[in-house]
């Protein structure tokens, strides 16, 4: 049988959700034989591969870096799974969000200049860092996205429910507490 | 006091007359959801999320201020009540920053609790991220306006248990905000009594503790029912 | 708040009233209209329409004093006094131009009314020009479809405006 | 007083009367266009030409014909001025004694006058609404008199089932099983409230009612009160109508000094105060039991029914709230029987009902006429249709409350079943005509941006449902939204409707609803092509 192409992706959010992932420890052993990691933060891949079956995105969409990818992402995958508080709620990094629109400036002075202890700049290079959008966006503001595994971050076990039943060939369907935020 | 017989989800069931709907469910051990409902002071039917479908009634009613009737068919768990259900809670997570994550109710909050057991995976209605303050100048309890969903118990606790009336609600429709005394930080009230008994009463992370982090801030809501039943019943069941 | 109905007993007796310290008369006249009411909690509206009447506004020091004297908690006041529009919390301008919005002087053009003044001034709607001079205010609905669309300047309803007669009105006020 | 003093001032008045009588109007709208100045300068032209003995010149109230205000009326030559001015006014003397008056008049036989039938408006524009004997001159009071000596309240409550008058405010509930209701309720204080807290945009038939024949309200709460057992009222008026505040309140101290209201009316037991309560801006006041609140001095936030007022209603006691165009339909039911008002208008739908005609439209005012009549005969005959040439492409009634009739449905008969199988509500009369230059998709937003900021913010579906539909409503308008936004948008209309806890959350998506029913071309236009992508189903397993 062909393995299940599966990618993992890292947007705006602090990595919490794959070392969430990591923790499912022997479950990813156990699983090595039915799929393959075709992208990801933890492999080394450049370019997100075309026909994938199935990818876990962390993170919200946070800069113009994330929306492009996001797009190339959809074009490319069979099933969206939003992975993560960040990704399906937008979570901490849209609390930005709250001092409106143009937040972006006061944002980075905030951060860059105003909290920095040495060398306050703020990091500017075309091309390199990329632009920060309006508004931090929950993945399915932007996107058709299939599935959610909510958590900050998704316990491992939830994420082995989760890929269990993919695997398994059924319709992934978490309930109770298996769908808490936070 | 007569006794009235009467089916909820199929189930017969024989309350006190004058008892609610949602009394009388929670005897028979149906558990209806409610969020602005809280034991010890009166309902207001505001949050919908305890309406049920009444045979013979084309409107649904909230079930913690209907009272129960003679040959009353309720319904309580519909998949029309659990999709308007779900609406609403995903409406109230729109409304303002409620972020789990890095809530102090997180783990012991309501309005999360009954998200995942209705449901909610993801909302699918734009949130609006608006501008809420929080007002840390009380020296024992914050009040964090992200987290408010209005249910008012708060104000009514404060009202008619404490009988401050410090807390209310001011202005309206989605502006509308809890407000100590006149709109002043809560820390200069001079009306507050420190109780704290409005923490107590919050359902979500928006009064909280002071000194408490994320998921510390546990409630203990049987105080409130002891203090209700000592005052009114003259009962001292701890 | 609250839908508990209590009924309302009015003070027994009513204090002699006392000058207010700051020597403003209409304190007193206030005090004046609350024990025509008998101090009664079902008269806070009226007592506020008073208030605003005689103070143009309702800052938080007359709050506390309608507070205090009819025995209510601040936070019942300043409630009531925010969840109606027609008390406003701060001074207006000298001069007041209401846009009635209501839905026959909306399809006759109402908003382009608003645009026009708040170009013009630039303020939003409720709000006041830095000078003070004017407050632009919207309404929801004065009742005069008849003459729709209609604007009042400073009390006085005008009929059938358009963006540039209310320009002008206003300008007359700016120039002033 | 007593039956005789009521009589003898009719007589009294009737036989001040003189030859010529100038009515000039003195209701609010025309009172904006300087009619105070015209009224003055008709006085004194009276006098300079002598004539004082001969002409009176009567402040009246509302003469229907808004749009072409100041109005002055004739009799009995019958004729009516129009768009008159303070200068005009002694052309129009003059003209008394022979000759034209250069002044342009209507034609008070066309369709807008003649197909009206007036039952509540019956005295508006005739009777002085400052003088409580103008009123008496037309049997008022004669009716409260009656109710009070020769029925009891048993058979004030029969009477008025049997009127089959319903509730003018909206909802057309019957008003005689009100009565009952409350009449039935027991406890020893009940309460009679009329609700004059006209706050739909669009609509001002109670402001004239008010403005123009106060007393005719204040007798209809008098009898509602006997028949139920009230011995207090309030008036719960809008502030924004400071016109007709003065007059009620200057109506309530003539009918007080005449002993028409207060202890022992008529030297019978029966007592009954009349209190104002003015409002302060929230429609969401026009609701029942949020009225209430804020005449206790609360803040205006509704409560779920049941208990209905009629059993727990003001400070807890049994209430009776009614409207200010049901209680004026309350006298002349009394004057004239039960049985000549139900043979007005149609099988559930009796007597007439006043309608504030306005929008974009030739005649705009007021207008009564008996249920039943067609929306076209309203629009196009009576109110001219659309001016300059347009085309009407819907009305509106019902306010936010209500939807847009369609163009094609003008045949509609007004009645509370037809509009409401249109999917609109009678409303409390507002009648917004709309032409072919108004895009539907702005007109539900307007009306949902209205709901949304008059929502009081009790309960989450109104609050937060309004501001969700009105964004959605939003991104329609600026072409950013995709058909599954419109999805959502039905989804939320529905949602809101059933689940809010009053009237206004519960009826906020109508405006939607209708525009989205007729006029949906109108939504689809502006969508946008999904940018979405085509994600793969929902419910899909991803194996291979």
């Amino acid at each position: 049988m062909e393995r299940l192409k599966i990618a993992t992706v890292w947007l705006g959010g602090c990595a919490g959700c794959h070392m969430s992932f990591l923790d499912l420890d022997e479950f990813l052993v156990d699983i090595a034989d039915k799929i393959q990691v075709v992208y990801s933060p933890i492999a080394d891949v450049k370019e997100y591969p075309e026909g994938v079956d199935v990818c876990l995105i962390e993170g919200a969409v946070c800069n113009e870096d994330n929306l492009e990818l996001l797009h190339q992402i959809r074009a490319q995958t069979k099933v969206l799974v939003s992975f993560g508080d960040c990704a399906v709620t937008a979570n901490v990094p849209a609390m930005r969000n709250q001092f409106g629109l143009g937040n972006t400036e006061s944002v980075l002075q905030r951060a860059y200049i105003e909290n920095a202890q040495y060398n306050p700049v703020i990091p500017k290079a075309d091309g390199i860092v990329p632009k920060l959008l309006d508004r931090v966006l929950p993945l399915h503001e932007v996107v058709t996205v299939e599935y959610f595994l909510p958590g900050c971050p998704p316990p491992a076990d939830r994420i082995k429910a989760f890929l269990g039943q993919v695997l398994a060939g059924q319709v992934p369907k978490l309930a109770g507490t298996q769908l808490k935020f936070g | 006091m007569a006794a009235k017989t009467l089916t909820i989800d199929g189930r017969q069931i024989t309350a006190e007359e004058g008892e609610t709907i949602l009394q009388a469910a929670t005897e028979a051990g149906i558990k209806i959801p409610t969020l602005c409902h809280l034991e010890g002071v009166y309902d207001v039917g505001a949050c919908r999320l305890c309406l049920v479908e009444v045979k013979g009634t084309p409107k649904l009613l909230p079930a913690c201020t209907l009272k129960v009737a003679e040959g009353m068919e309720v319904s309580t768990d519909t998949e029309r009540l659990r999709k308007y259900r779900r609406m609403t809670l995903e409406m109230l997570f729109a409304e303002r920053n409620h972020v789990c994550a890095v809530c102090v109710a997180n783990g012991h909050c309501e309005l999360q609790t009954l998200a995942y057991s209705q449901g909610m995976e993801h909302v699918r209605y734009e949130y609006t991220f608006p501008k809420w303050n929080v007002d840390n100048t009380h020296r024992l309890f914050g009040m964090d306006h992200n987290r408010c969903i209005l249910c008012t118990r708060c104000v009514r606790v404060c009202w008619h248990i404490e009988g401050a009336g410090t807390k209310n609600v001011a202005g309206r429709g989605g502006k509308s905000q809890i407000i100590t005394d006149l709109n002043q930080p809560w820390g200069c009230s001079e009306s507050c009594t420190e109780c704290g008994k409005c923490v107590m009463s919050c359902p979500t992370g928006a009064l909280f503790q002071k000194g408490s982090t994320v998921g510390e801030s546990e409630r203990d809501r049987n105080k409130l029912e002891f203090i209700v039943n000592a005052r009114e019943k003259k009962q001292w069941n701890a | 708040m609250t839908n508990i109905a209590t009924p309302v007993t009015p003070s027994p007796v009513a204090p002699a009233p006392a000058p207010h310290p700051s020597g403003d008369k209409r304190f007193k006249i206030l005090e004046v209209h609350m024990k025509k009411h008998q101090f009664r909690h079902d008269a806070l509206i009226e007592v506020l329409h008073k208030a605003q009447e005689l103070f143009g506004y309702l800052e938080d020091d007359l709050l506390l004093f309608i507070s205090h004297k009819l025995k209510l908690p601040p936070s019942r006041v300043y409630g009531v006094a925010t969840f109606y529009h027609f008390f406003t919390l701060k001074p207006k301008g000298e001069h007041t131009c209401v846009v009635c919005m209501g839905t026959a002087c909306y399809v006759k053009g109402a908003d382009k009314l608003v645009e026009a003044v708040q170009e013009n001034l630039k303020i939003k709607p409720g709000e006041t020009t830095p000078d003070k001079k004017v407050s632009l205010l919207t309404a929801r609905c004065i009742g005069a479809c008849g003459i729709a669309p209609a604007v009042v300047y400073d009390g006085i309803v005008t009929p059938r405006q358009t963006p540039e007669a209310t320009l002008e009105q206003i300008n007359k006020w700016v120039q002033a | 007083m007593i039956l005789n003093d009521l009589l003898q001032l009719k007589e009294k008045e009737l036989a001040a009367r003189k030859k010529i009588l100038l009515r000039c109007c003195m209701a609010a709208g025309c009172i904006s266009s300087n009619s105070t100045g015209v009224k003055e300068q008709l006085e004194k032209a009276v006098a300079e030409a002598g004539l004082q003995n001969e002409v009176e010149v009567r402040g009246v109230g509302c003469m229907k014909l808004c749009c072409e205000g100041p109005l002055v009326a004739v009799e009995p030559a019958n004729e009516m001025y129009v768009k008159v001015t303070p200068e005009n006014a002694p052309s129009i003397i003059s003209a008394l004694q022979g000759g034209q008056a250069n002044v342009d008049q209507t034609d008070p036989n066309a369709a807008f006058f003649t197909k009206q039938l007036s039952i509540v408006l019956a005295n508006s524009g005739i009777v002085n609404p400052e003088r409580i004997e103008s009123y008496v001159a037309l049997d008022g009071y004669l009716a409260l008199h009656e109710v009070l000596n020769e029925m009891t309240p048993k058979d004030v409550v029969e009477t008025m089932v049997k009127s089959g008058l319903r509730g003018r405010g909206g909802a057309g509930f019957p008003t005689g099983l009100k009565w009952g209701t409350v009449a039935k309720s027991p406890g020893s204080k009940k309460y009679v409230i009329c609700n004059a807290d006209e706050g739909d945009p669009g609509a001002f038939m109670d402001r004239s009612v008010l403005e123009s024949d106060p007393h005719s309200v204040l007798e209809g709460m008098a009898i509602a009160a006997y028949a139920v057992g009230a011995d207090q009222g309030y008036l719960y008026v809008r502030a924004e109508y400071p016109l007709a505040i003065a007059r009620l309140q200057l109506a309530i101290k003539q009918a007080k000094q005449m002993g028409l209201l207060g202890a022992g009316i008529f030297e019978s037991p029966f007592n009954f105060n009349v209190d104002i309560r003015i409002g302060a801006g929230a429609f969401v006041c026009g609701e029942e039991t949020a009225l209430m609140m804020s005449v206790e001095g609360k803040r205006g936030t509704p409560r779920p029914r049941p208990p209905f007022p009629a059993e727990s209603g003001l400070f807890g006691c049994p209430t009776l709230l009614n409207n200010v165009e049901t209680f004026a339909n309350v006298p002349a039911i009394y004057r004239k029987g039960a049985d000549w008002f139900a043979g007005i208008g149609t099988e559930k739908s009796k007597g007439t009902k006043v309608f504030a005609l306005a929008g974009k439209i030739k005649n705009t005012g007021l207008i009564e006429v008996p249920m039943g009549t067609p929306l076209h005969t309203i629009v196009e005959e009576m109110g001219g249709g659309a001016p300059d040439g347009g085309k009407i492409k819907a009305v509106q009634t019902g306010g936010p409350s209500g939807g847009c009739i369609p163009a094609q449905h003008l045949d509609t008969p007004v009645d509370y079943e037809s509009l409401g199988k249109l999917g609109s509500i009678m409303g409390s009369g507002g009648m917004i005509v709309m032409d072919e230059g108004t895009r539907m998709v702005d007109v539900a937003r307007f009306f949902m941006e209205f709901c949304m900021d008059e929502s009081c913010g009790k309960c989450i579906p109104c609050r937060a449902g309004t501001v969700q539909m009105h964004n959605l409503l939003d991104k329609i308008l600026k072409r950013k939204a995709t058909a599954r936004d419109l999805a959502k948008l039905e989804e939320l209309c529905d949602m809101v409707r059933n689940t809010s806890l009053c009237g206004l959350g519960q009826t906020a998506p109508n405006p939607t609803l209708s525009t989205l029913r007729f006029f949906r071309n109108e939504y689809e236009d502006l969508l946008q092509p999904d940018t979405f992508d085509g994600g793969a189903n929902h419910s899909q397993t991803v194996t291979k």
